[in-house]
């Protein structure tokens, strides 16, 4: 166990597969000599050298694409899109190839890629810098969609995805790239479809995923000093999920809300409620909350963009709604 | 220019390919022309459904750019693909047995006639979304020199295809990277009814490999010799790790678009004077003039393609459809 | 009123529109001298010019955005993607440009452009030729998204889409083409955001959209004979949504269920259903049914496609299960 | 060649445009100077967040091309864009307030820094996806094609953008249907941290117009009147109803590719070398040596530009935050 960031647990992740396995690479823009954008692949270069670590022109629909093939050649590639934003010019290959190539051919062909794309708002970058588009990707037969909120997910969870065989959609959120978490060293795989419990509580279930778990266990803390016990539960994956988690925990609240940054409407939250609704309908005392980001492109302005996205404070006074 | 350096090297290999090959190119295309024959045959029959893009016309370029690479090297295609899935050697069995939908065509009757695919081959697969193949080829191609083997990449695609974002970016990609890909253009002056001086500024297609720093040539798609070396020459380039060409082929599709396409906005004239050149009757005629091959021969070969594609329509009909429990399976690896 | 088709009926809202404004126009891939891929723009040529009706290369991305271009110049462009397959490949101009330009500047910059697109499946064409992706354009503020199920509502729908400024999905299904309904000559303008009760009944209701509508309205009628007495409800736009309409009829059945052709995760229903519940949870005795598309690309097999695609069949049993 | 000729072009221009014309210039690039100065100072000062691309050493472009063109003709940009926008006219009152978020800016605070808009002035805006404005400005240009009008639109984007597909769909449309749109490429050799020989594969991106049949030349774009005769040329042309050029201006971007950027990947000399091209004081020497203008009109001018730019400040400054209904405003037409 060491106490690292978000970014170096992912940085370590990708070292570690690739001191691991001789087919995986990375390629995407600014990967190389920049070290990421986000600087996720800092110091890679100088290890692994330009074979491996490959700096691209801005081409998102051919980087995608150009990864597909190469899994195809297979090659593990990890493609990183600079933001989740850019990945819209690549969707076509995401949705029509990636997704649905091992199936449409009947399953004599494989494409084990992983695309790591930050996502999420807050830094006011305005609306064509600060989507949240996990939605997009769950409504696509053929994709694992990955969604880490801790340092030690974010490097379990990408050191699985490297060494299974669908095509993985990795979200990271980019407001937690410098949180700090203990993070076990080596060999540390999270499975996917494993909800987390990160927080037990009796009174109200609050289902979360990515950046907003942390607004959920913060606004648990407040609950608590009103006597409302949350038990806050990190999905870490959307594709598969795992539900037996979820229902566990509403057969003891009856009561349940989702903390997403996705728009509200036709969200990732409203597929985990529908789910919820078919499995625990008779457990639930009350329609399950969602807190979501608005329903508006998200605005420049700090006071506007801040009051567009969603806060502990809204999860809280969802959760007293609940109860 | 570029086509008279062509017609050049076609001589060269006319001479330096013997009749044992010239045959084996003549019965290439006569398998691809006859087994297209058929499924439209088997098409008007219902034995085959959805969208089907036959290939006949433009068996020379499929055969001469194949017989060019080895089984190891890689072809992509787009969802005119029977032509290039046979000539890469893929069974007539598995391929019309696909077509008909059966558990036992090359993709377990998911795919269909878009969606063909043998990986032992290394036929990998047609794609239905125009340009789509582009970068799964520019990826292939990495994939050699990521491995540092000598393999190469034929990615075809259409005239259509020219105008999609995919077509720039790989090029750029695989010129940038000198990946071992060789980019052949099957130019048959129509996509869907659109004839290409309406979809594309430039008419002279081979003319956009220039920016990207590559060769382009543009080569008679009707003779499959002139394809061929064309092809040898590209391969040859890619494999010494010197990248990407682009091989513009003018040919001609001699059906509609798809089955459900009569083709109305093309005149019988215009269909005549490229049935004239068809590539098959070509081969013939040239290797008869020169007496490197009987009319007897030939009579053979069409004997023998014709009961490869009847013993191809025998058993994909025979073959059971795949069982409604494969409906949920492969839809992630197991 | 005249008896056409779906295609028809299409086909009559463009002339009129493009009698009655000098600034709509069509373009698209084969719009012109093929008459449209489904031939709904069929005779427009001869009588609108090469001006008004432009055949374009097969390049989506830059279609779509140079009609967001075209409007905000002060035209009304009418863009037909051959079908929505391919307009992943535009979904870029969409989400990132077409849905937010009226928003990020300020309110500045109008996009009254209207996107066309045939979806769905049941021919046989294949994973990458068979999709219904709704959810995406439903899962982006900025986008109307209508979806039409008759003939008469095909014309009135398009007509009011085409008067209006928001920037338009407006969806047909490829199935529906061909089938004939009671079209109002001249003005109809039918309003969005208004759901149509197809067919009363107080026992279950029965939500849809698309050719779904008639799947549900052949179920009912086999339910009638079980003495189950549905009511279908045809939502015609998924944004604006008509909850109201909705609610109504479950405050009378108690019980619902949705019907679409989108893949089931993710799907619009998931919101639909979110947004009842929240809605009228109290009203609701068992959860609400989600019957559509298997989470499978669709295969080509005619038998395991239909197997893969919601069925009357499908809508009575859950009806059964519900009632 | 391409060099030569603008060269030679720029000599007149300098020729026929008098001293007021070209102290105009002057002003202009020196209050986008001075604006982009003052809104890194304020960028430190928190004043102004998120992502903010600066135009300091790229001035002659926006200047000397936009000076080519009249009002009602369209500009349309990245979100490097503050030097396009006040090049065309807009408020820096209205900017600054847009930079700072505030109800006051172009677009109510919702858009900053990447987001500028001004359609009195035909301002059609900042995007920040790359490529992203040229298949805008492709259907700009044939709104104005459509309405018989004789405006033109100039497109302004970077040598990053030239891999995307939207660059070559878009080129391919604006030539097929000769569009009065000049596409100027801002090569300022860096996207990002990315040179742009690791980009694309040809390094004269001007020659990326040759296959799309349009003219394509390479202009100093640190030379403020070679720029614009350039432009000049390429815009008589689409009036003229002669299509769409390609222009690449050569320049250099002085700070980093953003705010939060220190540009660490760029060596000292590098930049003092351009830095000795600086666009301003060229022009300025240039006046000087000829007797066209006295050192005190300069001190003038710069000292009206500051005042303006202070001015904007405080405007920006002094100006509300928008309101908080403000953010479901504007998502749909009211
Ligand atoms: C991205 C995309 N847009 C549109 C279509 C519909 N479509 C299928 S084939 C075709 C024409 C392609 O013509 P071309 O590339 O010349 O190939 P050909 O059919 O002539 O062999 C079109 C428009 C598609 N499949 N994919
Ligand atoms: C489609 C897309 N991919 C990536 C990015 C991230 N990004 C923003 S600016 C930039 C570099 C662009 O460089 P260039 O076009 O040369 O413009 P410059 O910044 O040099 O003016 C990149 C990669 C983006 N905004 N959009
Ligand atoms: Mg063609
Ligand atoms: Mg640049």
């Amino acid at each position: 166990m060491a106490e690292i960031t978000y970014r170096e647990a992912l940085n370590q992740a990708l070292r570690e597969e690739l001191d691991r396995d001789e087919r995986v690479f990375i390629m995407g823009e600014e990967v190389g000599y920049f070290g990421g954008a986000f600087k996720v692949t800092d110091g890679l270069l100088a290890v692994y050298g330009e074979k491996r670590i490959r700096d691209t022109p801005i081409s998102e629909l051919t980087i995608v694409g150009a990864g597909i093939g190469a899994a195809m050649g297979g090659l593990r590639p990890i493609v990183e899109l600079m933001t989740v934003n850019f990945g819209l010019l690549a969707i076509d290959q995401i949705v029509n190839n990636a997704a649905k190539i091992h199936y449409m051919f009947g399953g004599h062909a494989k494409v084990p890629i992983v695309i790591r794309a930050p996502q999420g708002a807050g830094h006011q970058l305005g609306a064509q810098h600060s989507q949240s588009l996990e939605a997009y990707f769950l409504h696509c037969p053929g994709l694992r969609v990955v969604i880490p909120a801790t340092p030690a997910d974010a490097k379990g969870l990408l050191k699985t995805a490297m060494r299974q065989d669908d095509p993985v959609i990795f979200l990271e959120h980019e407001s937690l790239y410098s949180m700090k978490g203990q993070v076990p060293e080596g060999e540390h795989l999270v499975p996917f479809g494993r909800a987390n419990v990160m927080r037990e509580g009796k009174d109200v279930t609050i289902i979360s995923y990515s950046k907003c778990v942390f607004d959920a266990l913060s606004a648990a803390e407040a609950l608590e000093n009103e006597g409302i016990d949350a038990e806050v539960i990190d999905l870490r994956t959307l594709n598969p999920l795992d539900t037996t988690t979820l229902v566990e925990s509403i057969k003891k609240t009856a009561k349940a809300m989702i903390v997403y940054e996705g728009w509200r409407t036709g969200g990732a939250g409203a597929e985990i409620a529908s789910q919820l609704y078919e499995l625990a309908f008779d457990y639930l005392d009350a329609p399950i909350e969602r807190v979501a980001t608005r329903d508006v492109p998200i605005p420049y302005n700090r006071h506007l963009e801040a009051a567009a996205l969603p806060t502990a404070g809204d999860v809280v006074k969802a959760a007293e709604k609940l109860v | 220019m570029a086509l008279e350096r062509d017609k050049h090297t076609a001589e060269r290999s006319l001479l330096s390919l013997g009749e044992v090959e010239l045959l084996e190119l003549y019965h290439r295309m006569a398998l691809i022309r006859r087994f297209e024959d058929k499924v439209a045959e088997m098409y008007t029959r219902g034995k085959i459904t959805g969208f089907c893009h036959l290939y006949a016309g433009e068996e020379a370029i499929a055969v001469g750019a194949i017989y060019a690479i080895h089984e190891k090297d890689y072809v992509i295609s787009t969802y005119r693909e029977h032509g290039h899935c046979l000539a890469k050697g893929v069974s007539p069995r598995a391929v019309m047995a696909e077509l008909f939908g059966k558990a036992t065509g090359v993709s377990r009757g998911r795919g269909g006639s878009m969606h063909l695919f043998d990986a032992s081959l290394r036929f990998m697969g047609g794609y239905a979304i125009v340009g789509g193949g582009l970068p799964l080829a520019t990826g292939l191609g990495l994939s050699i020199v990521y491995k540092e083997e000598a393999d190469v990449v034929l990615c075809f695609f259409g005239d259509g295809a020219l105008p999609q974002g995919a077509f720039h970016e790989s090029l750029n990609l695989a010129s940038l990277w000198k990946l071992p890909v060789v980019f052949i253009c099957e130019n048959n002056f129509y996509g869907m009814g659109t004839m290409v001086q309406n979809a594309i500024c430039q008419e002279e297609l081979y003319r956009f490999a220039e920016p990207y720093k590559m060769p382009g040539v543009r080569v008679d798609g009707m003779d499959v010799l002139e394809v061929y070396s064309a092809v040898v020459e590209a391969v040859a380039r890619a494999r010494e790790g010197d990248g990407p060409s682009l091989i513009e082929a003018v040919t001609y599709r001699y059906r509609g678009h798809s089955m459900s396409d009569p083709g109305e906005y093309r005149s019988k004239r215009e269909e005549r004077i490229w049935q004239e050149r068809d590539p098959i009757k070509r081969l013939r005629k040239r290797m008869l003039s020169d007496g490197r091959a009987t009319e007897a021969r030939f009579k053979e070969i069409d004997a023998e393609v014709a009961e490869i594609v009847d013993d191809a329509v025998k058993f994909a009909d025979e073959s059971a459809e795949p069982p409604l429990d494969e409906l949920t399976r492969n839809v992630y690896v197991e």
